[in-house]
């Protein structure tokens, strides 16, 4: 049990925590603006392929970290406005669609990267975000290490969170996106274009998600590789449900998300000899599933998700 | 009949080519391409069901000879290659040779897995080593146990970490594993995944390398490595093949350090000097053959 | 044809409109309009092309020929841009559409500023607004909670949320479809008022109805369409009931009453039941219903009759009390073991709650009995059977459609209430629950679901029916009990009952206070 | 601008049309990333076709991939027709595969005729409990299924791992996480000599005309398009909604189940963590593709399979990276979906006058 303790007092768990939470932030955040317009993206996988291989390939040919990023996004708001144009003006079905950007996201990244890149052993890498290590925070005890030797993406990420709540609750902007995912009508009767807003939130949401990609490429890694993503994307459909579509929660179950996988390491190296690791790593999902059942009851669903509108249909 | 025109080889992976032992197998056959000798082609990535397929088509295609990875397809592979017996395979397989057409070699860097672990053993400080790895196959244990076996042959209080990520591919989730390790107290991370020695660069500890020599990427951070090294199984398959002598036969020795199918660097500004003495004595030992290194393909555990 | 005050100016003109869907003209070469300060009903059956004319007028829907003009603030006449919400709203047109257009995740507040602030503004700016608003609620008399979720306000808020929607724009037309159907007598009472005050203000006003006491009473001028045309367009005053429901279905109608009957024996009772939580529960509620009468609850909605009707229907759990069916207890309550009871259940919400849209009307009239033998054998659908008695029930009830394999969600609302009555009534049940059956029907199809609560009580069925609509209890109840809170007051014959009593006990105000 | 107006069901003739035009606009768009490789398009083109119809090998292959896709396409349609979101046919046919290899390795002996539907059984009976999991936490607490279906997919997966690497390890596979092989008696049958299609093909076609029967024809099926098309109304009408969902749940999972049973006793043998290259997630897109309908379900197997097989294939005759044939089936697959627009839609082009000219 003291070992328990000991790693949960650790600021280097807290740290890890937010590290490995934070692609989980972009993607949560992104999906939840995508969700709350009204658009379910299960493009999301592949959008994080594609940000994590645009965002890399970028810097690599020489864009800068900061060129790498707007890349990243552009790519992420390519997809996006594909899932978009598919699922709002044409009301095809959004689960089909968004699978259909992943597998179209996925193997045009790893095509356009086989291509350019025909043989390579070792992956190229390039010089990555290093940890910010703001001079005096930095050295402040438990909260420093947790908190101040992220990256500058992460702190992109925390900013984004605030930024998506501050939008979505206090601005002319965010309560139309919220509206148009409750009523489109209530959207269209009172002047605004539900397909504005919509194909607008899911191609700022997929810029976004591909940020999340971006992050693995360009901070928590410095290379590409192929299946790296590895069902993070998926993880962030869930976590928004967990988080009912609020960017608070969304930010607390990355978190959540992150610490149990961040536990689950370091569990498994202090029990790991009595235990099969597939436990460990099953963790965070079971606990996720189990969290979700205590917060399902209170569970408040855009209502106009999944429906597609078409104008003057009935 | 000798061919003097270069023969046709395709190579099947179920990973991408940079993978890291499924990259030496490819580097030794563009290598045997750029000599002239051979044709080469391949297909990554394939899914295991598609694999036979994949297979035959090489094999419908004329390839003189196919490399591949047999191991999670073993039934069907030997199958197909018994309907093409003019056709050479080469698959990695933890099984035997069949007639009559199917070689197979498998990764046995086992002996400079050991090499390093001395070195390991000898250099910690903390006598805490971490190793993070892929999947617990018996390719991966291997090394690792083998290497384990180095390190406690110098040092019997060092304490080893394991780790499984699942994954060939999630360097950021390598990286975070090889975190936590140094929070334990390892100062030295056995690298079997691209994303370790990443963590022991950045928190300026020693990291092992494995099947690929990765020191100049990580200058100062990669202590030792057991490298792999394809080329003397494709050189000997390939001309059996151009010499039209290709027997079913198993190359894993080829992979030995005798043949030079294994090779153990060391950098000696990191390690103790007296370690690297003992090390290169006992590689003469195995190079001699005075010394075996035991193959033990059981998942290794964490022993603090 | 046009008769109109002449010396009003002109607002809005509608010249011409023709829409068509497929092969069903909505609208053919309408033409229309409307005066500073005019009160216009618009009257016809279910399916006329009422809402399809205001869509039009709104933008939601493009005409195929024709064209709208409104007037400017200088009162000139200007073409509005088709299909252009945005552009309609500009030119001063505020719609309340027949089904709420509201954001239920929104405060009152946000769904009325939606839309009017630019879209980049980095906040919205709430304060300015909720005190224009505060202005014009005490100016116009409607008032509500602006900071409330629209989930939470009952339906009557929610409409005058939709009105300030568009007065807050300064609309200068404001379009109403059927604003009154979901509303109680006195809620419509008030709505009513506010508008004419709206109308003196110089708000040109158009309504759709199929209520014609209330045209009658509220409206300067009639215009009538039918089967998509206009045919008729009268000042109000000359007109009189009897004229205006002929010119909607170009034939005379029976109106229905009831016959004075011999009531059976109880029947079915609730026993001081209570059921649910909230706004909507049930407190303590004890009925008796005997065999061959019309038992009416009136009540303002929102004050327990969706959960009676629920509890009845077996989709609530009672929590205490309990259901008495011939002096036996029900003990658990299921929808389908309700319908084996012999209980047939209108729902107040037909559409959400009465079809399968997507299914066909062959398939929706068997739906509560698909277990029966008669529409299956060996858990295999027998669909011939199914087939041949749908075409029978599409004939004795009169249900228009294209055939009984159409799918359902096509058929208007009228008709699909008939496909509820048919399958419900078909089986001859004991018990009838009739909650608000004719909610937005047009006179024709009320008249024929009167007739056939009618035709159950004279066969012996005892019938439970909700309704806040008091002329249609009056006619049809033999006994009226009323719901307020929750909690019901005894059942008394109607002939001792009037208006003004049910009107003051819905209110709140016990029998004592009336008397 | 654009209007979409709803037409009458679709001719076979206009479906036909539509379907060739979708797979010609897909084929030029996929000739973009041939072209960036070097391709003669026009040969590419050949080598495909050639790789999924040009041979008895290349057809039954196809044939072969598309057997598990049909599964999980009926697993995902019969689902979604009831509006229970499974995403967790991977999971699902995973489990499937595990029941099978735990049944079929020498738990029970016997002939092939008590083996094989044994396995098949288990198989199917594991799928559908791994789906009663999510549809009772949906029924019963209102927890999202979409979510606990794609996390089960996750633990699945793990918990086949475990099994492989701990009590299911096959002692002869030289410490391979892989299972022990079926035993031969308990394998399903290949349908032809030396080539890899095997009575896999055949359950999926008599699970196709089954759920086809049960959704056409019978009170469970009624049952289920009525909640699935409006619970509340369903549930008005004295359908017992909660039995539905279940119903459905174990259907949805035990057809991902046999897909799995397909995989491990007609394909493989035995069980690897890596069985499938995503054919449950592929089964949704499949289903999605078919409207949800049954049969539609086979066509639309056939033509993703088709389009991989002969892509793949093409890609190997052309020394083309093989990401390219994932590539052109998601092209294709977007295309077709595109397409289905034309079939439900007549698609308008109206002019919009904009002139403001002042009334007279
Ligand atoms: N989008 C649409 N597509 C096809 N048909 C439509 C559409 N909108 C309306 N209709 C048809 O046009 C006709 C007129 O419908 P409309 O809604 O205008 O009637 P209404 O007079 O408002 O009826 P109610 O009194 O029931 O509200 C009906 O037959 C209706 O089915
Ligand atoms: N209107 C609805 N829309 C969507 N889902 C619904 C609806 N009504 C019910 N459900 C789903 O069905 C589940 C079961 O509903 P409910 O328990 O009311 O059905 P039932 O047939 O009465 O079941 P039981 O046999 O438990 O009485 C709910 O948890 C919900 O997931
Ligand atoms: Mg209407
Ligand atoms: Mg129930």
């Amino acid at each position: 049990m003291s070992e328990i303790l000991d790693i949960l007092l650790s600021a280097n768990f807290w740290a890890a925590s937010l590290r490995i939470a934070t692609p989980l932030i972009f993607g949560v955040i992104g999906a939840l603006i995508c969700e709350r317009a009204g658009v379910l993206n299960l493009g999301i996988e592949g959008i994080f392929t594609a940000g994590a291989m645009a965002g890399w390939m970028a810097v690599w040919l020489g864009a800068g970290l900061w060129g790498g990023v707007l890349v990243a996004a552009l790519a992420g708001g390519f997809f996006g406005l594909i899932h978009a144009i598919l699922t709002v003006p044409l009301g095809l079905s959004q689960h089909v669609s968004g699978i259909g950007v992943t597998l179209f996201a996925t193997s045009l990244s790893y095509f356009t990267y086989r291509t350019a890149l025909p043989d390579v052993s070792s992956p190229p890498r390039i010089e990555a975000f290093k940890p910010l290590d703001i001079p005096v925070l930095s050295d402040l005890p438990f909260i420093g290490p947790a908190l101040f030797q992220q990256t500058s993406l992460t702190f992109l990420a925390l900013a984004l969170v605030l930024a998506t709540a501050y939008v979505l609750y206090r601005t002319p902007l965010g309560l139309a996106i919220q509206a148009v995912g409750d009523n489109p009508s209530a959207v269209e009767s009172q002047g605004l274009s539900v397909y504005g807003l919509r194909i607008g939130a899911v191609v700022a949401g997929s810029s976004i998600m591909a940020l999340g990609g971006a992050f693995l490429t360009m901070s928590a890694f410095d290379a590409f590789f192929f299946g790296m993503v590895n069902g993070r994307g998926w993880i962030c459909i869930a976590l928004t449900v967990f988080a009912s579509w609020r960017p608070g929660k969304a930010l607390l179950g990355a978190l959540l998300f992150g610490a149990f996988d961040a536990f689950q390491v370091r569990l498994q190296t202090e029990v790991g000899s009595f235990i099969p690791g597939q436990v460990f790593l099953m963790m965070p999902y079971l606990l996720s599933i189990a969290a979700l059942v205590v917060v399902a009851r209170r569970a408040d669903y855009p209502r106009a998700l999944l429906v597609p509108y078409f104008r003057g249909q009935r | 009949a000798v061919a003097a025109d270069p023969i046709k080889v395709a190579a099947i992976y179920t990973v991408p080519v940079e993978q890291q032992w499924v990259s030496r197998i490819d580097k030794a056959l563009n290598a045997a391409q750029d000599r002239g000798e051979i044709t080469y082609t391949f297909s990554e990535n394939v899914a295991n069901t598609d694999y036979e397929r994949v297979m035959r088509e090489y094999a419908e295609q004329g390839m003189d000879l196919i490399v591949g990875e047999a191991f999670a397809v073993e039934r069907a592979a030997r199958k197909v290659a018994a309907e093409y017996p003019d056709t050479a395979f080469l698959m990695g397989s933890s099984f035997g040779p069949a007639q009559p057409n199917f070689s197979v070699f498998d990764n046995w860097v086992h002996e400079p897995s050991y090499l390093s672990g001395m070195i390991a053993g000898a250099t910690t400080k903390s006598n805490v080593i971490g190793m993070v790895g892929g999947y617990a196959i018996p390719e991966v244990n291997r090394l690792m146990n083998a290497f384990m076996e180095g390190a406690t042959s110098v040092n019997p209080d060092v304490k080893f970490l394991v780790t499984f990520i699942n994954s060939w591919y999630d360097p950021p989730k390598a990286k975070e594993s090889a975190f936590a390790m140094i929070d334990k107290g390892a100062d030295i991370l056995y690298a079997e995944r691209f994303g370790v020695s990443d963590a022991a660069k950045e928190k300026g500890i020693l990291a092992i390398g494995n099947v690929i020599d990765t020191a100049g990427d990580y200058p100062g951070t990669i202590l030792s490595s057991a490298l792999w090294h394809m080329e003397p199984t494709i050189d000997k398959a390939v001309g059996a093949v151009k010499g039209g002598s290709f027997e079913p036969a198993d190359y894993g020795p080829f992979s030995f350090m005798g043949p030079g199918g294994g090779s153990f660097v060391v950098d000696e500004s990191l390690a103790p000097a007296d370690a690297v003495k003992a090390a290169k004595d006992k590689e003469q030992e195995i190079m001699d053959g005075l010394f075996r290194v035991n193959v033990n393909d059981t998942e290794p555990k964490s022993t603090m | 044809m046009t008769v109109r005050s002449q010396e009003a100016p002109l607002v809005l003109k509608l010249e011409g409109i023709t829409k068509r869907f497929g092969g069903l003209t909505a609208n053919g070469d309408v033409s229309l309009d409307l005066g500073k300060g005019e009160i216009l009903a618009l009257l016809g059956e279910n399916g006329a092309g009422k809402t399809t004319l205001m869509n039009i007028l709104f933008g939601h829907y493009v005409a195929d020929e024709g064209r709208v003009l409104v007037a400017d603030p200088s009162g000139e006449l200007d073409a509005l841009e088709p299909g252009s919400p945005s552009a309609a709203l500009e030119a001063g047109i505020g719609m309340v559409h027949q089904h709420f257009t509201l954001a239920e995740n929104l405060s009152a507040l946000d769904n009325i500023l939606l839309g009017t602030e630019p879209l980049a503004a980095l906040k919205s700016s709430r304060a300015p607004a909720r005190k224009k608003l505060d202005d014009l609620m005490a100016r116009s008399g409607l008032s509500v909670n602006l900071d409330t979720r629209i989930s939470q306000l009952s339906v009557g808020e929610k409409q005058r949320v939709e009105i300030l929607k568009a007065l807050y724009r300064d609309a200068r037309v404001l379009v109403l479809d059927e604003p009154t159907a979901v509303l109680t007598p006195q809620e419509s009472e008030t709505l009513f008022s506010v508008l004419k005050k709206l109308a003196g203000e110089g708000l040109g006003i158009i309504f759709i109805s199929h209520k014609l006491a209330e045209v009658l009473a509220s409206s300067n001028r009639v215009a009538v369409l039918r089967g998509g045309r206009k045919v008729a367009d009268l000042q109000t005053s000359g007109c009189d009931r009897r004229q205006l429901a002929e010119l909607m279905v170009g034939h005379e109608i029976a109106e229905t009453a009831r016959e004075p009957g011999e009531p059976g024996a109880v029947l079915f009772s609730l026993k001081n039941v209570s059921a649910g939580g909230g706004r909507d529960a049930l407190r303590d509620v004890s009925l008796d219903l005997k065999a061959g009468e019309i038992l009416g609850i009136a009540g303002v909605s929102g004050n327990g009759q969706t959960m009676l009707a629920r509890v009845i229907s077996g989709l609530e759990p009672v929590r205490s009390g309990e259901l008495l069916l011939e002096g036996e207890g029900l003990g658990s309550l299921h929808a389908r073991s309700m319908i084996d009871l012999g209980f047939a259940r209108i729902p107040e919400d037909r559409h959400h709650d009465g079809i399968v849209g997507a299914m066909t009307v062959s398939e929706n009239l068997a739906i509560e009995s698909i277990r029966k033998p008669e529409n299956q054998r060996f858990g295999l659908l027998r669909f011939a059977a199914m087939r041949t008695r749908a075409k029978e029930m599409i004939k004795a009830y009169d249900i228009r459609c294209q055939g009984e394999d159409s799918p359902a969600r096509l058929l208007s609302g009228g008709n699909i209430q008939k496909i509820v009555l048919a399958r419900t009534l078909e089986t001859e049940p004991r018990v009838v629950l009739a909650a608000q059956p004719s909610r937005g029907l047009d006179v024709g199809a009320t008249s024929d679901v009167h007739r056939r609560l009618l035709e159950a009580r004279a066969r012996g069925a005892g019938v439970i029916l909700i309704s806040e609509d008091l002329d249609e209890l009056m006619r049809l109840s033999d006994r009226i009990a009323v719901i307020h809170r929750g909690e019901l007051s005894n059942a008394e014959p109607t002939e001792t009952l009037d208006r003004g009593t049910l009107g003051l006990r819905m209110a709140g105000h016990g029998a004592e206070d009336a008397a | 601008m654009i209007r979409f107006e709803p037409r009458e069901p679709a001719s076979l003739g206009r479906m036909i049309a539509v379907s060739v035009a979708a797979a010609v606009v897909a084929l030029i768009l996929a000739s973009v990333p041939m072209l960036f490789a070097g391709l003669n398009v026009f040969e590419a083109y050949g080598l495909m076709v050639k790789g999924a119809f040009g041979s008895v090998f290349a057809f039954t292959e196809m044939l072969t991939r598309a057997t598990p896709l049909i599964l999980t396409g009926l697993a995902a349609a019969v689902a979604f027709r009831a509006k229970l979101w499974n995403i967790g046919a991977e999971g699902q046919l995973y489990a499937g595969a595990l029941a099978a290899v735990a049944v079929g390795t020498g738990m029970v002996s016997g002939p092939s005729y008590v083996l094989i539907p044994l396995v098949v059984l288990a198989g199917a009976l594991a799928g559908g409990l791994v789906m009663l999991g999510p549809t009772l936490l949906k029924t019963r607490l209102g927890v999202d299924e979409v979510v606990t279906t794609l996390l089960l997919n996750f633990v699945i997966l793990l918990f086949v791992q475990m099994m492989l690497e701990g009590p299911m390890k096959d002692p002869m596979g030289m410490g391979w996480p892989q299972s022990e092989p079926i035993l031969d008696g308990a394998a399903l049958p290949k349908l032809m000599n030396r080539m890899r299609i095997h009575w896999g093909l055949v359950i999926a076609l008599v699970s196709t005309l089954g759920v086809y029967f049960l959704l056409k024809r019978t009170v469970w099926g009624f049952e289920i398009r009525a909640v699935g098309e409006n619970a509340a109304a369903a549930k008005h009408a004295g359908i017992p909604v909660t039995a539905t969902f279940v119903r459905v749940g174990l259907l949805s999972g035990a057809l991902a189940g046999l897909a799995g049973v397909g995989e491990v006793a007609g394909l493989k043998g035995y069980l690897t963590a890596d069985l499938s290259p995503g054919f449950g997630y592929s089964g949704i897109v499949v289903a999605m593709l078919a409207g949800l309908s049954p049969i539609g379900v086979v066509f639309a197997a056939l033509f993703i399979a088709s389009i991989f097989v002969g892509a793949d294939s093409m890609s190997r005759a052309t020394g083309v990276s093989n990401y390219l044939a994932d590539l052109i089936v998601a092209m294709a697959l977007l295309c077709v979906l595109v397409s289905g627009l034309f079939l439900r839609f007549r698609v308008r082009f109206i002019g919009v006058p904009r002139s403001r000219e002042a009334a007279e």
